[in-house]
């Protein structure tokens, strides 16, 4: 063939055009490596799904928007009478862990100070081999268990196997049960809610409703429908917390006062003789010797020179209380915070007792799953706690779940140590963190996506149980803790009638009480309308099941079960309380310190971004953090401005805070609503493990001090001094 | 270089202020255009427009001006 | 080629564009060197993202805008100065203003590319031409800066005529480019004429352009609703901070050239004389201005404007903001109101405080208004990162640099007008005076008295 | 035409964040580096503000509020735009667009309420985020302005719902990711020239007032004072 010069010139053209074409397109059509695993993952369908919210003891209902099976963001369920369709950062965050990178993908040994992938059944052979060993009778428990969950039915299966197991050494962090610890030793039960319909006047004692409660997303409705019917209610609180700002008025005092301030209202609605008679008389024991006490050492004056509350307000507020209808004095666990904090709560129940604890409600006529089994063994001996292992050399095997006490407790150093002695320390967490870092064993646990389980709240005045379904198969080789604990009941036999063959099993038994009285609804269809009321009370039955095995499904898929028409009884406890409840023992010793000259009291407080001490894992929220102070990744100080002029620290100037433990460094941030003695802290970074370590924990330089009945830390009890910090920042 | 070379590469060079001129006024035409597309305000449009086409339009005749003054009014035969 | 020496009677300007000595090559490797590390920095900005600088949020114009304001700020030494004093027959400026016009041409070609460096995507460029609106005040900005530039380089270009004619008839290096460049300029009256009137239509036309230029700059400040920048008098402020700004930088260029080059027989102590008493005279204009924006502002007293104003005078650019105070006002009127101190070495001194001072007034308008916003977002202070300032030092030499080339190329100080002013304007200007005056005086007398003003 | 707007009821609002964290994740927003977070290049569409506190210490309140974009009728942002990367929708949403955006951050200059946040870096969110990137909102890449945009691809997404089911758009089929999970329900979103509306109802309540309104901005996002 011949080539002549056109055609060359041609087949060059042509060539040419065909190279440019192609550069050209296959430049347009290149697609970003970033991009394309979204583009080819697969058709794109999307689906729904609902599950429960179990990073708080608040049960939120959610709803998981998925593309093609995978979770990719979560809102709350519109139709669950807990959240009505609101969530919060939290909830909304919650499904991150499931793909975060650090997750715990399988069973692990610690091997010469290494941690080694192992199977299943090789950490379960070792797992029930030390438990073997390690069964005792009741009193010198030789197995421990430290969890943190939320769900009571988690937590009646931790205790019901550290009973089989022998050991009373069992601490369950648990919000509600913290909460309901103080009733349960002075009174019979606690109220299961406070009616917020009814009351008109509450005093709250350092709760943080809306941010860190028994059901932050209902009290938020709560309090604005309280407040809707132009209401009062007045906070006590170290620190101007949301709720505190939220309410007519917030009294600055510390944590250890709140007694004092609780007290001294009593004193003058006593001395006013403005108390429920009847109920004082019937209910109380031995009330004249506190009323003895009070008239005694509570006088208005002098609360104001211990706490630096004005007498006169507690007076206004004194007969406020008195004179309101059903007034209520509120707190929860947080009250525990201080080393008289279960003394904090005596005083608070006391004051309620006054005025015959109006506005409280108590659910009757329910058949709902015992929860308060566990509790009530608590009521009479002193609860174990964590604390205890130091000292105790009975403890061979410790089992943790989820609970990080040695980043949220001031005494880790100590609890490290202790820990070291122990031989097999069992993790069932998640992920690694500063306490199971320590352990032998780490079976980890399912992400919240992957596991079922369920919460039970009464709170709502509505019994509502709200279940986790798992929406993904599990990613990895973890294994639910509770199969585990109800594996290992079985294996070890030891209960006696134990005859259940998973976690799942172990529910629905608890369910089944439910099933079988036909009341409520699932979480379905819209609150009811008027009509379904009456139906429902002349015995018609909401719900759309007809068989357990139907209702169980649906409960599943529908994230929950409610009862939008309870039994509701007044509550009215028989109070045990004696005057010895609210006087510190003589060796235990009053623990209250007060600054004097230049120093402060470091007061640690507690965002509701990260009140469990595990968001620095969390990207989004670790971000957040620092939204309020501007201060990102790092610890700040904030100091009343007055204060801070005194000391010549600049607003956003670095400065260096010594308490008996050291000293650290941190951003000073002028708050005009900071304590005038205090310098608040948050708390939430200086995480030495999960490769995010920035900031300071307050917690370890803080004092270690307790709560001498609970264990609780005290998150205000350290002095500390504050001055600028000379080399730069 | 010839002293035609030398004209024709003054010329170009000369041309370019034309060009620059020319392409101005015609982006300003289209940016009157987007303008009026945008809903933008039309006034202050076309008035900066104009000003500036103008300016250009000057600048250009004016160099034209010297360009063809000076080469017409040299000494001839130099 | 070598450079010979024709002995011409301004054989000392031409000097410098066929010696050079070994000095100029060890500057010019330096100012190189710098250019080029500015230069990696912004192929690194490129790269990376505008990440690399030292702007945050609030604050999201600093180093960059305040260079760019600067720069066209200087860029009125040039072309205003010199058509002023032309259109004026200020018989003085004829060996000033050929360095003032390059002094424009540069500094405008380095500063109108410092908006391009600030934008975070300037690939996106042509969506200026293609989708650009015209009421957006960048947009008037992007137009009087193109024809600012335009302007001031054909003004430039069109008194080089004839001495690029000299430097052809010389013979020499570069024949061929000057050749080109001098458009058969043969010095023939027609010629001459031609060129004369199209300067002063350019005079007329450069002055109303260049005075627009700053005054858009300024409205893309004052066109917003930030405290601080919304002034009516940004306009006119800006133009005459730009006025002050260009003769120090001019008299800077002036002195360092005239020690460089042996100029000291052209740039006499009577042009910095004039030159420093309009400096004077500028810097009590700017106190002015100064004055009366802040006064309306701390009278008014609305808190945002206070919130700014107090940022400036006592807060975090308090030491910048007294520091322009002392070389904008203090120290040029201290030298340059005392005869003492009023030489070249005090002058010198003056006009660098000046330059400075006025940099630091860019800075002390762009940046305190944004770091303190309306609401009251938390802002910490602005520090400008590496990049930011070897971009800055980069400039400059490309400053410097673009100066030296061109005295390596053309004459710095305008020959013809030189041998113009040598041959006619004695006589002219003595006839002028003439005129001035009541009466006839003789003609002798006056001639001698022109001269000893010359 | 539907003119969008928003109530902010600072009376409910109980500072919770829940809006601020529900905008991130819809909108995909960037989760800078620390190191740029504490150069202040957090990017953040909605944010909770603390404007002043109110009060002398004890009785001392602050008044926080949710800002996001105030989406104004007349936005200074778009004034200022040399290419139209920021126009307004017949819906009177300030929209962007990122493509265009050349960078200039002339209009976070000339925003009174500092809105606009800029993608300073190229977008690297952590894995974990990264895998629950919402597919309906594109990443921007590096050098552009962006901000708050009412979550328009929620308006697409349901105006596309509604056309196939033939209807015309109802009130609360489209709502921005921080009204949907507001625990207060303190945030009302809807039609503003719809008189019958909650949320037009509520923009003219005695309570009502926009933030630096005497600017003439005219901003779509109001709020409702707290009631003492």
């Amino acid at each position: 063939m011949q080539i002549n010069r056109r055609d060359f010139v041609k087949l060059l053209g042509g060539s040419l055009i065909g190279f440019a074409a192609g550069g050209v397109g296959e430049a347009l059509l290149k697609i970003p490596n970033s991009v394309k695993p979204i583009l080819y993952a697969g058709p794109r369908v999307e689906t729904w799904k609902l599950t429960t919210c179990t990073k708080c003891p608040g049960g939120c209902g959610l709803r998981i928007r998925m593309i093609d099976d995978f979770p990719i963001q979560a809102f709350g369920n519109p139709l669950s009478p807990i959240n009505e369709g609101g969530v919060c950062p939290i909830g909304l965050t919650s499904i991150e862990s499931l793909y975060h990178p650090d997750r715990l993908t399988s069973p692990m040994k610690k091997v010469n100070g290494e941690f080694q992938k192992i199977s299943y059944s090789e950490a379960y052979g070792i797992l029930s081999q030390g438990l073997k060993q390690n069964m005792g009778s009741a009193k010198d428990g030789k197995a421990a268990f430290v969890a943190q969950t939320e769900s009571d039915f988690m937590a009646n299966l931790i205790r019901e196997f550290m009973s089989g197991m022998g050991s009373d050494k069992v601490e369950i962090d648990n919000f509600s049960a913290n909460s309901a610890m103080p009733y349960n030793r002075i009174t019979d039960g606690r109220p299961d809610f406070i009616n917020f319909g009814t009351c008109d006047f509450i005093l709250n004692f350092g709760a943080q409703f809306t941010e860190i409660s028994e059901s932050p997303l209902y009290f938020t409705r709560a309090i604005n429908e309280f407040k809707a019917k132009k209401n009062e209610f007045i906070t006590f609180s170290p620190k101007l917390t949301p709720s505190a700002y939220k309410a007519k008025r917030w009294i600055p005092i510390a944590p250890e006062y709140y007694e004092d301030a609780a007290l001294g209202i009593s004193y003058v609605i006593l001395k006013d003789e403005t108390y429920d008679k009847a109920f004082v008389q019937k209910q109380f024991k031995d009330f004249d010797a506190f009323k003895e006490l009070i008239l005694q050492d509570y006088s208005p004056a002098a609360v104001e020179s211990r706490t630096g509350v004005a007498a006169e307000d507690i007076v206004t507020i004194a007969r406020k209380f008195s004179g309101a209808s059903s007034p209520v004095a509120y707190f929860d666990e947080s009250i525990l915070y201080s080393s008289n904090g279960i003394r904090n709560a005596f005083a608070v129940i006391a004051l309620n007792g006054l005025k015959g604890f109006a506005g409280y409600g108590k659910l009757k006529g329910q058949e709902l799953p015992d929860f308060e089994s566990g509790k009530e063994t608590d009521k009479s001996k002193q609860a174990w706690n964590k604390n205890m292992l130091l000292g105790d050399n009975d403890v061979k095997l410790l089992m943790l779940y989820k609970n990080n006490f040695l980043f949220n407790s001031p005494n880790s150093e100590e609890l490290r140590k202790a820990l070291a002695g122990i031989p097999l320390v069992v993790s069932f967490s998640p992920f690694l963190d500063e306490t199971s870092e320590l352990a032998n064993l780490i079976i980890p646990d399912h992400d919240d996506l992957e596991k079922l389980d369920a919460i039970a709240l009464t709170v709502t005045g509505s019994p509502t149980i709200s279940t986790q379904q798992p929406i993904v198969k599990p990613f990895y080789s973890t294994v639910h803790t509770g199969d585990v604990l109800v594996s290992l009941v079985g294996d070890l036999k030891l209960s006696p009638k134990w005859a259940y063959k998973n976690y799942e099993d172990y529910l629905q038994t608890y369910l089944k009480p439910v099933y079988n009285h036909g009341k409520g609804m699932l979480m379905n269809q819209k609150k009811p309308t008027e009509l379904e009321k009456s139906l429902h009370q002349a015995g018609w039955q909401l719900a759309s099941y007809s068989s357990f095995d139907e209702f169980w499904e649906q409960m599943l898929r529908y994230g929950g079960w409610w009862d939008p028409f309870p039994k509701v009884s007044e509550y009215k406890p028989t109070l045990t309380l004696d005057k010895n409840n609210l006087i510190a023992d003589d060796n235990s010793g009053s623990q209250n310190v007060e600054p004097k000259g230049d120093s402060l009291r470091l007061n640690i407080f507690v965002k509701d971004l990260d009140y469990k001490g595990d968001m620095a894992r969390n990207p989004v929220l670790t971000e957040q953090f620092g939204l309020d102070s501007n201060i990102y990744y790092d610890t700040w100080v904030e100091i009343n401005s007055a204060t801070a002029t005194k000391l010549s620290i600049s607003d956003r100037s670095k400065v260096r805070i010594k308490t008996a433990k050291g000293s650290f460094k941190a951003v000073a941030l002028h708050n005009p609503a900071v304590m005038l003695t205090n310098i608040d802290v948050p708390f939430g970074l200086g995480h030495t493990v999960q490769g995010k370590t920035f900031g300071i924990n307050p917690l370890s330089y803080s004092d270690n001090v307790f709560d001498e009945a609970t264990g609780t830390p005290s998150f205000s009890e350290t002095i500390a001094m504050i001055e600028r910090a000379g080399d730069g920042i | 270089m010839k002293d035609r070379t030398i004209y024709i590469v003054q010329f170009i060079t000369l041309s370019f202020v034309w060009i620059l001129a020319v392409s101005i006024t015609w982006w300003f035409i289209h940016l009157v255009i987007v303008a009026s597309e945008l809903k933008d305000a039309q006034t202050a449009s076309i008035s900066i427009s104009i000003l500036a086409v103008t300016i250009f339009w000057i600048l250009a005749g004016v160099l034209s001006y010297v360009f063809f003054g000076l080469h017409r009014n040299a000494k001839a035969g130099a | 080629m070598a450079y010979q020496n024709l002995n011409d009677e301004d054989e000392v300007l031409f000097k410098p564009i066929y010696e050079t000595g070994r000095g100029f090559y060890v500057l010019v490797a330096i100012l190189v060197a710098i250019f080029l590390f500015g230069l990696g920095c912004y192929i690194r900005q490129l790269i990376l993202g505008l990440g690399v600088t030292g702007m945050d949020e609030p604050v999201t114009w600093a180093f960059y805008i305040v260079d760019f304001v600067f720069f066209i700020g200087i860029s009125h030494a040039g072309t205003l100065i010199s058509a002023i004093l032309r259109l004026s027959k200020a018989e003085w400026r004829r060996p000033i203003t050929r360095m003032a016009e390059v002094i424009t041409g540069i500094v405008l070609a380095i500063g109108g590319l410092h908006p391009i460096i600030d934008l975070g995507r300037p690939d996106r460029i042509l969506h200026l031409f293609e989708r650009g609106r015209l009421q957006s005040p960048l947009l008037w900005d992007v137009t009087s800066v193109t024809a600012y530039f335009t302007a001031s380089t054909i003004y430039l270009y069109l008194p080089l005529i004839p001495d690029i004619a000299l430097l052809r008839d010389r013979g020499g290096k570069l024949q061929n480019f000057y050749k080109i460049l001098a458009w058969g300029y043969q010095g023939t009256a027609k010629q001459k004429h031609t060129l004369e009137r199209a300067i002063s239509i350019l005079m007329v036309m450069v002055i109303p352009i260049a005075i627009s230029v700053h005054t858009i700059i300024a409205w893309i400040f004052s066109m917003t609703l930030q405290p601080g920048w919304h002034s009516t008098i940004f306009g006119p402020y800006f133009v005459v901070g730009a006025i002050y700004s260009g003769i120090a930088a001019l008299l800077i260029v002036m002195i360092v050239f005239r020690k460089a080059y042996h100029f000291e027989d052209y740039l006499k102590e009577i042009h910095f004389q004039y030159l420093g008493t309009l400096l004077l005279i500028m810097s009590l204009l700017w106190t002015y201005f100064t004055f009366a924006e802040y006064l309306t502002a701390f009278y008014g007293h609305e808190p945002e404007e206070m919130r700014v104003f107090l940022y400036k005078f006592t807060g975090g650019y308090a030491p910048f903001f007294w520091l322009m105070v002392f070389c904008n006002f203090l120290l040029p009127i201290i030298i340059l109101s005392n005869r003492k101190l009023k030489k070249l070495p005090g002058i010198l001194v003056a006009s660098i405080g000046v330059v400075i001072g006025m940099w630091l007034e860019r800075l002390i308008i762009v940046i305190p208004t944004l770091a303190n916003p309306r609401l009251p977002y938390p802002t910490g202070i602005y520090i400008p990162s590496v990049t930011e300032i070897s971009i800055f030092a980069a400039a400059l030499s490309a400053f410097a640099l673009g100066f030296m080339g061109f005295s390596k190329l053309f004459p710095l100080i305008s020959i013809w007008e030189i041998k113009e002013g040598r041959l006619q304007s004695v006589h002219e200007v003595s006839k002028r005076l003439r005129e001035y005056l009541p009466g006839h005086p003789e003609e002798k007398q006056v001639e001698a008295s022109v001269k000893a003003e010359i | 035409m539907a003119k969008y707007g928003m109530v902010i009821d600072l009376n409910k609002c109980t500072s919770c964040q829940a809006c601020v964290t529900a905008c991130k994740l819809e909108n995909n927003v960037q989760i800078v580096s620390p190191d740029d977070a504490s150069e202040g290049r957090t990017m953040f569409w909605m944010k909770m503000l603390t404007l002043k506190y109110e009060g002398d210490y004890p009785n001392v309140k602050p008044k926080a509020i949710p800002r996001n974009c105030m989406q104004c009728d007349e936005p200074p942002c778009i004034k200022v735009c040399p290419v139209r990367a920021t126009y307004k929708t017949e819906v009177g949403i300030v929209a962007q667009i990122y493509p265009q955006c050349i960078g200039c951050r002339y209009c976070m200059a000339n925003c009174p309420y500092t809105v606009k946040v800029f993608n300073w870096y190229k977008t690297e969110q952590p894995k974990e985020v990264e895998k629950c990137d919402n597919p309906d909102v594109s990443v921007r890449p590096k050098g552009v302005v962006e901000k708050c945009t009412f979550c328009v691809h929620r308006l697409q997404i349901a105006e596309e719902k509604a056309k196939a089911e033939h209807r015309k758009l109802q009130e609360g089929d489209y709502v921005p990711a921080c009204v949907e999970v507001c625990p207060a329900k303190a945030i009302y979103f809807g039609d503003l020239d719809d008189t019958n509306s909650d949320v037009s109802k509520a923009s003219h309540d005695y309570r009502a007032f926009g933030l630096l309104e005497e600017l003439g901005t005219i901003p779509k996002v109001r709020y409702l004072n707290a009631i003492e």
